[in-house]
């Protein structure tokens, strides 16, 4: 069926399968392969993307669902070259190893931050309940939101 | 030191992965690529009576479908390790086939492959494919594997038994000094099965080109040239200079990323097959199935103390499942990479460990982060605190007294050990104080006191590892039956620019070798980190070699690149002396220039870079470019280590375990890039952590596995771990150039023991001394009712 | 992962959903949030040949507060209760509730009508709206009608929704004082013990989630309550508890019987 | 997976025997059976299609009835292939009169599952297993009562 989707401010209409998951759709269709899959079971978070403003888990929503809506990647988050004050502080803070599942760490931290300015260390962690990450131990993630909050306050 | 080595330099990867624009496999798309989904057994060992095709054959989109009764069914995958038995009869190695041909062995096993044009019809047409199977009984356990009746994994052995395995000391010397031992603590026990999980799953797409009868093969691995060399050599009796293969960025290894794995073959030969590209990408229902865990172990051992707490022997029998085949390294992991360490950082003057370890129908088993070192760890560091317990000892003092005085491997003399190691050098108690200093630990058994008092279970877990990394002496492996060397290659390119190319055999999977090379290779040639690439991960590219595993790409890939960065200043030297018109002798090399000592005369790396390529003014006789490959085997294993101490709270009422503190204090000798090995640290522990609390693959009694997903396999999230504080001492590697160690590892294999030990000292005072991993709210609970 | 083939059809009202629904009815799933119901078709456990979406229809995820009451559109998602003042103030039980649901993405995606109609016997919703006594209302081809939550569970992953119904809407009274709590399996992190506790007068009403294969009302424990938290003893008092990998009925059970105790006290 | 649990059937063991035994009552009560084709006395060839919540597929293969005892029980063996994985149940099933003229069904058995339904499904298959054997009772139920009206 025809959907129109806006990803990264650029408006696209393709005839796709229902069947088709958002992050297939993006990965496959766009070449935005930036968004990961790294589970079956909406249980790791590395294809999470912000549709409508919201953090969401794209292999957990069919890309017909996203008809009409407005959906960012990771690709999106740079704005003219420069990182987005989130992924600059991923660097800063070394929070990321192999960086698979960073792109969704990045995208969900959008999401955290726009709830909670000033988050504490518990909110950062329950905020990343959702995303898996097998290099890190978290503690650098963490720290990278941290800073990541102080810049956007700034 | 200079002006890169030990800082927290930024890592240059970082740019591509934070903007999404790494290159992982499944992000690669070739002209004309087909899709493929495999038929995998839904039972742990069957008879395939009857597989038909004819229905998924008709389906929208398919190209082909092989099973085993194709000639690819022929081919298999080679273990890369022979491990004998004790009676001198050879290793039993069975065939592993690219597909299951008569019998499936393990749950998930393939059976069939269905390409076609895209994933949707592949993974439809995989559904229509009917297999007709006949189940047989299975065995999981590798204690009930040797069981007299247990159900055969391979039906030409008698039993299941891959091969069987001792090292330390005589039996009988150690048995009677266990006999005489004023106290022997026994431990019964099994180190859990593990899913290595990382989070990218394997991908793999192969390429055929007719026209040059060339394969590429793109694939989600942490060594390219031992791909190659298994894929050509042993699997599918191709020419290496026919293949390439290609890894470019990984999404995390662990170990899982290591082995040749079947569908790596099998996908090279369906290429050529169909004349296509195939990609195939796990799921993450796959990945559990298929990808080699970790671990397994059933122990038994046993450790006799004299009366002030000295070790005086100890005894340990294993039995350690391989699961239905023999992947790339496993026969390695129980034995050489495991029985070595049983020294541990204590005197122990009579050690025998002897190991059985059979085939079950499971997955394979091969190295996981640690691979035999967290095991031996976990032994150690939980049967000499359990010790302490039963004594009455503090877990500190009985380690005290029990330590291999400090020795640097120069003055003093490596530590020979009863278990065929010679350490390289160590200074335990340093760590083991830095890091009660850092915790508090006087006060912290205050605290514990009070908490008592209030009914609230506090406990503190130490645990003092060692782990010997950086394989190794080819020498010294080939002897314990490697059948590959393990040195490491390492290729400096000066381009007639100044500026530097550098070819390492190492393979980043996350570990920063962008930058952490370009670091020291900046600093050694006096030239800025800018002017240096760090090139990897392609076989066209490399001229060689082995990989990363182990925490080798430091103390090996990066001594490899130290030989060539010598070679280059060395004919440098020569180049730089003709342009100055001095004898060699009088020039000094510093800040990326040759100068004549005493005078303002000097000639820049640029210059003689140029120099060397535009060679009109030039040494006579001398070769021109500046490019050198050299292969480094080291002298030696490294043998970091240091001492992790956990803190932890008990819930009393659920028997929920809530890690409130967790303190490493880790020795990897000389640090290149602090920011680095810490992160290396936290990865490690959270791993370590997850293995004491979290995770388990559990097969049920017929070979189903009831933790397939991440509904019912628990890793650690983020609410699940605190802040890691981490510290370092520092005792130099004397045997390479770096004087490194290895980080990779070293959080995984430190911090298990120390958690289970926090959670067996939270209840002591209720006679707990042992509980069984993972520490399930239930496990615990049920520990404290007994 | 990739679902088996189905149609898609988006319905824009309340009734064409329904039409769509008695039409297709057996051979079709409703789809809100898709949270539950995307991964199950992922793994090829379900196979629906259509899909009704239902979400966007007008009227449907709003929360409105009457005089005693809070009503809950069916649409809503976690993130919209979680972050509604109006909840926070008059049904502050569910927003303890909605914080140990999933994770930010799932709350911003899974709605409340969506996870009532899944039923999962490990939900946390269920133990909230049997201690609120809250009631379901469903739109079928016959029409509106209410259901008593008491009267809504039947089963694991049954309802007693018609196969021509869907969940409109969830209306609460507003509870001044109510506990949620939460002991959570670690890889999942559904409730392996989900207990919601109301008080009202001297009196409580306790629902339990986790526990047996469907959520349920622990009347022994409202009986013995009379303000002695002692009453917890009578968590599963009568009920067949679940067992799993994770937690067997014995340890289940006894931690059914320290959450209500802690969900009393609270 | 342990199957076992109980239900009292408001018709006499005689009645209820009958009623196992006749493969139109079997097929007609049966949650899902699309199918039901007698391959020997016993022995049938089943298709089924279970809807549970998230669960929902076609099943194909083999029910058979054994261990036999008039009006006081058998032993029913389920063998059932589908996409998701397979089902093997062996359930006991023993009956005992109560009361005015009412039967009381016990049954027990142990499920064999594989593939997908084993790997992601055990938690869900418990409680799928006890929802299908609810069923199976309420329509059992339902078609006691159709007889006696």
């Amino acid at each position: 069926m025809n959907v129109t989707i806006t990803v990264n401010g650029k408006t696209y209409t393709h005839d796709i399968e229902p069947r088709i998951s958002l992050v297939q759709y993006l990965r496959e269709t766009l070449d935005l392969t930036g968004t990961h899959i790294g589970c079956d079971t909406s249980g790791c978070g590395a294809c999470t993307v912000s549709v409508n403003g919201e953090a969401v888990k794209s292999c957990t929503m069919l890309a017909v669902q996203a008809d009409g809506c407005e959906v960012t990647t990771i690709e999106g988050m740079a704005q003219n070259g420069e990182m987005h004050p989130i992924q600059a502080a991923f660097k800063e803070k070394h929070g990321l190893q192999c960086g698979f599942c960073t792109p969704g760490m990045v995208m969900v931290a959008a999401d955290i931050l726009k709830n909670h300015p000033n988050p504490s260390e518990e909110e950062i962690r329950h905020g990343l309940k959702g995303n898996f990450c097998r290099c890190t131990g978290y503690h650098n993630i963490v720290k990278s939101i941290q800073l990541a909050a102080e810049t956007l306050n700034e | 030191m200079g002006n890169f080595i030990g800082k927290a330099v930024k890592r240059r990867e970082d740019a591509r992965f934070l903007k999404g624009a790494g290159t992982y496999t499944d992000d690669i798309k070739l002209p004309k690529m087909t899709q493929s989904a495999f038929v995998r057994s839904p039972y742990a060992h069957a008879k395939i009576l009857s597989i038909d095709i004819t229905e998924a054959e008709k389906a929208d989109g398919v190209v082909a479908i092989f099973t085993g009764k194709d000639p690819c069914g022929d081919y298999g995958v080679p273990c890369g390790w022979q491990v004998d038995f004790k009676n001198g009869e050879t290793m039993r190695e069975p065939k592993h086939p690219l597909l299951a041909k008569d019998k499936v062995k393990h749950l998930g096993e393939a059976v069939a492959i269905v390409i076609a044009e895209t994933l949707e019809q592949a993974r439809d047409a995989a559904e229509l494919v009917e297999v007709d199977y006949e189940e047989l009984p299975a065995v999981t356990n590798p204690l009930k594997a040797m069981e007299k009746d247990a159900p055969l994994v391979h039906d030409e052995w008698e039993d299941n038994a891959a091969f069987d395995w001792c090292i330390g000391n005589d039996r009988a010397e150690v048995e009677a000094a266990l006999e005489k031992a004023h106290h022997v603590t026994v431990m019964e026990y099994r180190n859990q099965r593990l899913a290595p999980n990382a989070m990218e799953p394997r991908s793999y797409i192969a390429d055929y080109d007719v026209n040059g009868d060339r394969y590429t093969l793109y694939t989600s691995t942490q060594n390219p040239h031992l791909i190659r060399l298994l894929l050509c050599a042993f699997a599918l009796g191709i020419p290496e200079h026919k293949v390439r293969i290609v890894s470019r960025d990984v999404g995390g290894g662990f170990g899982s990323k290591i082995y040749h794995y079947t569908e790596e073959a099998l996908l090279t030969w369906a290429s050529k097959e169909i004349g296509r590209p195939v990609k195939w990408t796990s799921d993450r229902s796959e990945a559990f199935l298929t990808d080699a865990h970790g671990r397994d172990h059933v122990v038994k051992s046993k450790m006799g103390f004299d009366k002030d707490g000295k070790i005086v022997a100890h005894l340990t029998d294993e039995y350690c499942g391989m699961g239905a085949y023999l992947s790339t390294f496993a026969p390695a992991v129980p034995t050489y990479l495991h029985g070595t360490l049983f020294q541990g950082v204590y005197t122990t003057p009579l050690i025998h460990l002897n190991v059985t370890a059979p085939f079950t129908h499971t997955v394979p088993v091969d190295a996981y982060r640690g691979a035999g070192r967290p095991e031996a760890t976990y032994l150690l560091e939980r049967i000499i605190s359990k010790g302490a317990q039963e004594m009455g000892m503090d877990p500190v003092e009985i380690r005290l007294k029990n330590f291999i005085p400090p020795f640097d491997g120069v003055e003093q003399e490596g530590y020979q050990t009863q278990v065929a190691l010679q350490y390289d050098s160590g200074n335990y108690e340093r760590a083991l104080k830095k890091a009660l200093d850092k915790l508090g630990y006087e006060d912290f058994r205050k605290e514990q006191k009070k908490a008592r008092e209030e009914g609230r279970l506090l406990g503190v877990g130490i645990s003092t590892y060692i782990e010997g990394c950086g394989i190794a002496p080819s020498a010294v492996v080939g002897a314990l039956g490697a059948r590959a060397g393990l040195y490491e290659v390492g290729q400096v390119r000066v381009q007639p620019t100044g500026k530097v190319s550098v070819f390492t055999g190492s393979h980043s999977h996350g570990q920063g070798h962008e930058t952490v090379f370009a670091q020291f290779v900046a600093d050694k040639l006096g030239i800025d980190m800018a002017d240096v690439e760090i090139e990897h991960g392609d076989t066209d590219q490399v001229a060689f070699g082995m990989g990363t595993y182990g925490s080798r790409s430091l103390s090996v890939g990066g001594s490899a690149i130290i030989k060539s960065i010598d070679k280059i200043l060395e004919k440098g030297a020569k180049i730089a002396a003709h342009k100055l018109e001095a004898a060699e002798d009088d020039l000094e090399y510093a800040n990326g220039k040759w100068t004549v000592k005493g005078t303002e005369k000097s000639v820049s790396f640029g210059d003689v870079a140029l120099t060397a390529y535009v060679p009109h003014n030039y040494p006579e006789g001398l070769e021109p470019g500046l490019d050198f490959s050299s292969f480094y085997d080291p002298g030696n294993f490294t043998y970091p280590f240091g001492t992790h101490i956990a803190v932890v709270e008990v819930d009393k009422d659920t028997g929920k375990v809530e890690l409130q503190r967790f303190v490493a204090v880790d020795d990897v000798g000389n640090i290149m890039n602090p920011m680095i090995v810490d992160g290396q640290i936290h990865g490690g522990v959270a791993q370590g952590v997850g293995q004491a609390l979290l995770e388990e693959v559990v097969y049920d009694e017929g070979g189903q596995m009831i933790t397939g997903s991440y509904m019912d396999y628990a890793m650690p999230r983020a609410d699940d771990l605190p802040m890691i504080e981490t510290d370092n001492t520092v005792t130099p590697c004397p045997h390479n150039p770096l004087g490194v160690k290895g980080a990779g590892e070293a959080g995984a294999i430190g911090s298990t023991p120390a958690v289970v030990n926090a959670v067996v000292d939270a209840l002591a005072h209720l006679g707990v001394t042992d509980i069984q991993m993972p520490l399930k709210p239930q496990t615990v609970w049920k520990a404290m009712q007994n | 992962m990739i679902p088996a083939k189905f149609d898609y059809i988006k319905a824009s009202s309340i009734s064409e959903a329904v039409n769509l629904l008695d039409k297709h009815g057996y051979d079709a799933k409703i789809l809100s949030g898709g949270q539950s119901l995307l991964p199950a078709m992922k793994l090829r456990l379900n196979r629906p040949e259509i899909v009704i979406d239902i979400h966007g229809i007008p009227g449907m995820d709003t929360i409105e507060e009457t005089g005693d009451e809070v009503i809950i559109g069916a649409n809503c998602t976690h993130t919209q209760i979680l972050n509604s003042e109006v909840v926070y103030k008059n049904l502050n039980i569910m927003h303890q509730a909605v914080q140990t649901l999933g994770d930010v993405q799932v709350r911003n995606r899974g709605t409340i009508g969506g996870s009532l109609a899944h039923a999962d016997p490990s939900a946390d919703y269920p133990a909230v709206v049997l201690a609120c006594e809250a009631n379901i209302e469903v739109e079928g081809k016959n029409g509106k009608r209410s259901i008593a939550a008491t009267e809504f569970f039947e089963g694991i992953f049954t309802t007693a929704l018609e196969d021509d119904e869907i969940i409109t809407a969830v209306r609460f009274p507003k509870i001044a004082h109510g506990t949620y709590l939460k002991f959570y399996q670690s890889a999942s992190r559904f409730a392996v013990v989900g207990v919601a506790v109301v008080h009202e007068g001297s009196g409580v009403k306790v629902g339990i989630t986790g526990v047996a294969d469907t959520p349920y009302r622990a009347t022994e424990v409202e009986k013995a309550y009379n303000g002695n938290s002692d009453a917890a003893e009578h968590a599963v008092d009568g009920v067949e508890v679940m067992s799993d990998h994770f937690a067997d009925s014995e340890y289940r059970a006894h931690l059914a019987k320290v959450m209500v105790k802690r969900a009393l006290e609270a | 997976m342990k199957i076992k649990g109980n239900y009292t059937l408001s018709t006499t063991p005689e009645i209820f025997w009958q009623m196992v035994m006749d493969p139109d009552v079997l097929e007609k009560v049966t949650p899902g059976i699309k199918e039901l084709k007698a391959l020997s006395p016993d022995n049938y060839e089943a298709l089924s299609e279970v809807k549970v919540g998230p669960v929902r597929g076609n099943f194909k293969g083999n029910l058979s009835i054994k261990d036999k005892v008039e009006q006081e029980g058998c032993t029913l063996v389920i063998d059932q292939k589908s996409k998701m994985g397979n089902v093997i149940a062996e359930i006991v099933m023993t009956l005992a009169p109560e009361g005015e003229g009412q039967t009381k069904v016990e049954y027990t058995g142990e499920a064999k599952m594989s593939g997908t339904l084993a790997s992601m499904g055990q938690r869900i298959m418990s409680g799928v297993v006890s929802t299908l054997s609810k069923q199976f009772f309420k329509s059992m139920e339902a078609e006691i009562a159709a007889r006696k009206a």
